[in-house]
């Protein structure tokens, strides 16, 4: 049991709970971080699944820092939709799409 | 010992996890998302990755954490309870 | 040394980016020249490349000198050259159809210009990838920069369908993200050619489970049923130059991963899954079909056709044995990506000049709107497979390639989406053939909206006359 | 019911997946391909000597492009999602707050000035300075010392796009030297910390501008 595999399963686990979450809740807020708790874990599998000797590698260190850039911006562009979308029509859960 | 602090903080990372998106208010559901990224900075620490634990303590867990709460702040303002 | 300089490969990424952020900062509502300028010269570049490739085979260049795996390695061989040229072909026409679409108060276009040229750098730069990591990095650009078109100064509809697309492509990236970790972990690599002799039939599970979740992550980016649920609102509720740079070429994007991963590095795992995508795909022609032909609203009934016609694209994973269904499969591309450009941008004069979106509303419009109408017959001809239609060329490659290897059932498949299109194309048709009532007004459209719509469509037709040299370009596979 | 059935179905989905992944992990043995050699061997001719920065910004830096490329798409995103809208008036926090945060703000300058330059050889760089940065401006924010941006002028404009635009150019003009972003070793440091000098700059304005385009539209 090395620390990275210890992490690197918990972001398995992190992962699909994320994941879970991104299904079944509808609040658009609690979605939100439910998405970021599933790239969470998959940053800490690209960093604990190459570091399971406990040798460190800055390869995916650095993209783990380029994803982490990559997941605020699409979490500030959600939040930017989730408050447009309140402030159109007070709901905080996506309408039922119509074709009308 | 390392191993079992190890442990630990991961046993902490899935509960805040586990009550970010379980706990019914969403306030609080926020400051425990803010709790997970100051976690997971200890555990880019534990991974020997300090520019990581940087970025997530500053961008994962400081402006997401801000923009969380400021969009809480005006949707749960407008809408009464959450 | 001056020949890198000059690459048309690396140009036909920096380019847009450039004129982009030129758009940006010139301001709100400017840069339409910069980039229509800028993407006549990425036509131009796409044309020397694919010639290039077709007689000198792949190219590549090696960014920053290290090369993989240290580096990242760029690399177009035919499949490439051909997106990008698709991209380009299809991406300058509606750059000029844009230009008149967008009123200058129009909160939709605002910014317009600096997200469409994010939006082609990121599929260039996606085309011209040979790195996992990278390769995920450019999803988040094309994905971004098309949630942000969708949601562009539009009302609640229009900023939920965004909403629910940007989960999808979110979690579509984030199961891709996951996947390529996984790769790293077993491989320590994630460039393309060096991944290529290491992944062999008795790869570890955790491969196998890496290529699951790529292509779970990027069906769902490419709208394949049952994940086509985001599709329909995001393309039908957009404004129509988005709508149609979404079909022709977003949802393409993600495909086009699915395919270079299946020739390429997990060639040796992919195969496995084949006939699962193609009774997907199957599913998605009829069900796509079906909500078509029962659509109310015109460009809804576009986009459901668009789920439809991505369908045929699966249909060829259970025949890549036979080279033929490459090229099946990129005519199919070719043929969609012209006609659905050129059926969204004609929707979109139909609902300027009738001021509604719906099919019934479409009565009268042969005569005052001819070339338009003409422009929707001959995109709606690509897509039901009449000959000599590019579409026809697609669908008569998949049912030799299908019959070829004794599944007739594919080719039945086929014939029976080809009669669907034809009532949900006449649907339309008819109905605008019908009298005028007498309460309609027509407010008249700029003519370079209707000859660009035009354009598009004719050139999904005469494609069909001129496929021999697409299919040479293929065969400079890598 | 309905609800309930799959909400199980959901969580015993994910519950398969992890102990298949899991299981799938325990197995693996080394890799086939070691990238710390490469890394090191050539950490000389990179310009820094901090391993992350020059995977980052030289082995990687396409990659690093792309990136800022993203976030300068995301905020632009978020104006044309958000639209124009008046700047909202800012609530003047209790005046010890704000003194505290005129105290805290120089010295957040002069961390993040420390982090970039620290960057090159160890911990530290242009993401760390830039959103220290960001984060000075939020902290202003909030007490009301510093207003939410209205729209954005030519000015702002110009620095949002600053740092990609001179990474862009960096980029395109070392093709001069055989390819994208091929550093010549000898220059490569100081071309590193002129990125990453721009970077910082564009990154703190368009991290803070991820906050302060959105925190004024709500609260009309």
């Amino acid at each position: 049991m090395s620390t990275g595999f210890i992490f690197a399963l918990t972001g398995a686990i992190l992962f699909a709970a994320g994941l879970a979450g991104v299904v079944l809740i509808g609040h658009l807020l609690r979605r939100i971080l439910a998405f970021n708790l599933m790239g969470s874990g998959a940053f800490l599998v690209l960093v604990g699944l190459a570091q399971r000797q406990d040798v460190v590698d800055p390869v995916p260190q650095a993209m783990v820092l380029t994803g982490i850039v990559v997941a605020v911006a699409a979490t500030a562009l959600a939040l930017a939709l989730v408050r447009k979308l309140h402030a159109l029509t007070g709901q905080l859960e996506l309408p039922d799409d119509v074709d009308a | 010992m390392t191993i079992a602090f190890d442990l630990l903080l991961a046993l902490s990372l899935l509960w805040s996890a586990w009550r970010t998106l379980a706990t019914p208010r969403l306030d609080r559901a926020i400051v425990l998302f803010i709790i997970f990224g100051l976690l997971m900075s200890l555990a880019w620490a534990r991974l020997a990755a300090p520019d990581i634990g940087l970025a997530e303590a500053a961008i994962g867990a400081g402006l997401t954490g801000a923009l969380l709460l400021d969009a809480y702040g005006v949707l749960g303002r407008r809408q009464g309870s959450p | 040394m001056l020949e890198p300089l000059f690459d048309p490969l690396i140009w036909l990424m920096l380019l847009p980016l450039a004129w982009a952020t030129l758009a940006f900062v010139l301001g709100p509502g400017r840069g339409a020249w910069p980039a229509i300028a800028g993407l006549a010269t990425q036509c131009w570049l796409a044309f020397d490349l694919a010639q290039k490739v077709g007689s000198g085979g792949a190219a590549i260049h090696v960014v920053g000198g290290w090369g993989a795996p240290l580096g990242i390695d760029l690399a177009v061989d035919g499949l490439s050259a051909a997106m990008l040229l698709l991209t380009q072909a299809v991406a300058l026409p509606l750059a000029i159809y844009a230009r008149s679409y967008f009123k200058s108060d129009d909160p939709a276009g605002t910014w317009f210009w600096p997200l469409m040229g994010f939006l082609v750098a990121g599929l260039n730069a996606l085309f011209v990838s040979a790195d996992l990591f990278n390769l995920y990095v450019t999803l988040e650009l094309v994905g971004l920069a098309a949630v942000g078109l969708v949601a562009a100064g539009g009302g609640a509809q229009q900023v939920a369908a965004a909403l629910r697309y940007l989960f999808a492509t979110l979690v579509g990236s984030g199961a891709y993200l996951l996947g390529v970790a996984l790769i790293y972990g077993v491989y320590g690599t994630v460039s393309i050619s060096t991944l290529l002799p290491l992944v062999t039939n008795d790869a570890p599970r955790l491969v196998w489970i890496a290529g699951g979740l790529m292509v779970t992550g990027l069906m769902l980016k490419t709208a394949l049923f049952p994940f086509h649920f985001w599709l329909p609102p995001a393309h039908g509720g957009a404004p129509a130059p988005v709508s149609a740079l979404l079909s022709a070429l977003v949802v393409k994007a993600s495909f086009y991963l699915i395919l270079r991963l299946w020739l390429g590095p997990l060639q040796a795992v992919l195969p496995a899954f084949a006939w699962l995508l193609a009774l997907l795909g199957s599913a998605a022609i009829f069900w796509g079909s079906w909500q078509a032909i029962r659509a109310v609203k015109l460009k809804r009934l576009i986009a459901y056709s668009t789920v439809a016609q991505l369908g045929y694209l699966f249909l060829i994973f259970p025949l890549l044995a036979d080279h033929g269904a490459l090229q099946a499969g990129v005519m199919q591309i070719f043929a969609h990506g012209l006609a659905k450009a050129g059926m969204f941008a004609a929707a979109g004069v139909l609902i300027k000049a009738t001021g509604q979106d719906t099919v019934a509303g479409l009565a009268g419009s042969v005569e005052r709107l001819p070339v338009t109408m003409f422009a929707f017959g001959l995109a709606g001809m690509t897509l039901m497979g009449l000959p000599p239609s590019s579409g026809f060329l697609a669908k008569w490659l998949i049912i030799e390639a299908g019959l070829a290897q004794g599944h007739w059932i594919i080719a039945v498949v086929v014939l029976a989406g080809g009669l669907l299109a034809a009532v949900y194309v006449l649907r339309v048709l008819r109905q605008a053939f019908l009298l005028t009532p007498a309460s309609a007004t027509i407010t008249p459209v700029p003519r370079m909206l209707e000859w660009s719509a035009f354009a598009l469509a004719a050139a999904s037709v005469l494609l069909g006359l001129r496929g021999v040299e697409l299919m040479q370009l293929l065969g400079a596979m890598a | 019911m309905k609800r309930f059935s799959l909400v199980v179905l959901v969580l015993s989905l994910a519950s398969a997946f992890v102990f298949f992944l899991g299981g799938a992990m325990l197995e693996l043995g080394p890799t086939a391909i070691d990238l710390r050699a490469p890394v090191a061997v050539h950490l000389a001719e990179s310009g820094v000597t901090h391993p992350v920065t020059a995977v980052l910004l030289n082995y990687r830096g396409y990659d690093t492009l792309l990136e800022i490329a993203v976030l300068l798409l995301a905020l632009l995103a978020i104006l044309a999602v958000v639209g124009e809208a008046p700047a909202s008036p800012t609530r003047a926090a209790h005046p010890v707050l704000q003194a505290l945060a005129r105290l805290a703000v120089p010295l957040m300058v002069v961390v993040a000035v420390y982090l970039l330059w620290a960057g090159a050889f160890r911990p530290g760089g242009a993401f760390q300075a830039g959103a220290l940065l960001a984060a000075a401006a939020v902290l202003l924010h909030l007490v009301g010392l510093l207003p939410s941006w209205s729209r954005p002028r030519l000015g702002l404009r110009i620095g949002l796009a600053a740092g990609f635009a001179l990474f862009l150019a960096v980029a395109a003009g070392l093709l001069t030297q055989g390819s994208l972003l091929q550093y010549p070793p000898a220059a490569a440091g100081v071309l590193i910390l002129l990125i990453e000098s721009g970077l910082t700059v564009s990154l703190a304005l368009i991290l803070a501008g991820l906050f302060l385009f959105l925190s004024r539209e709500a609260e009309a």
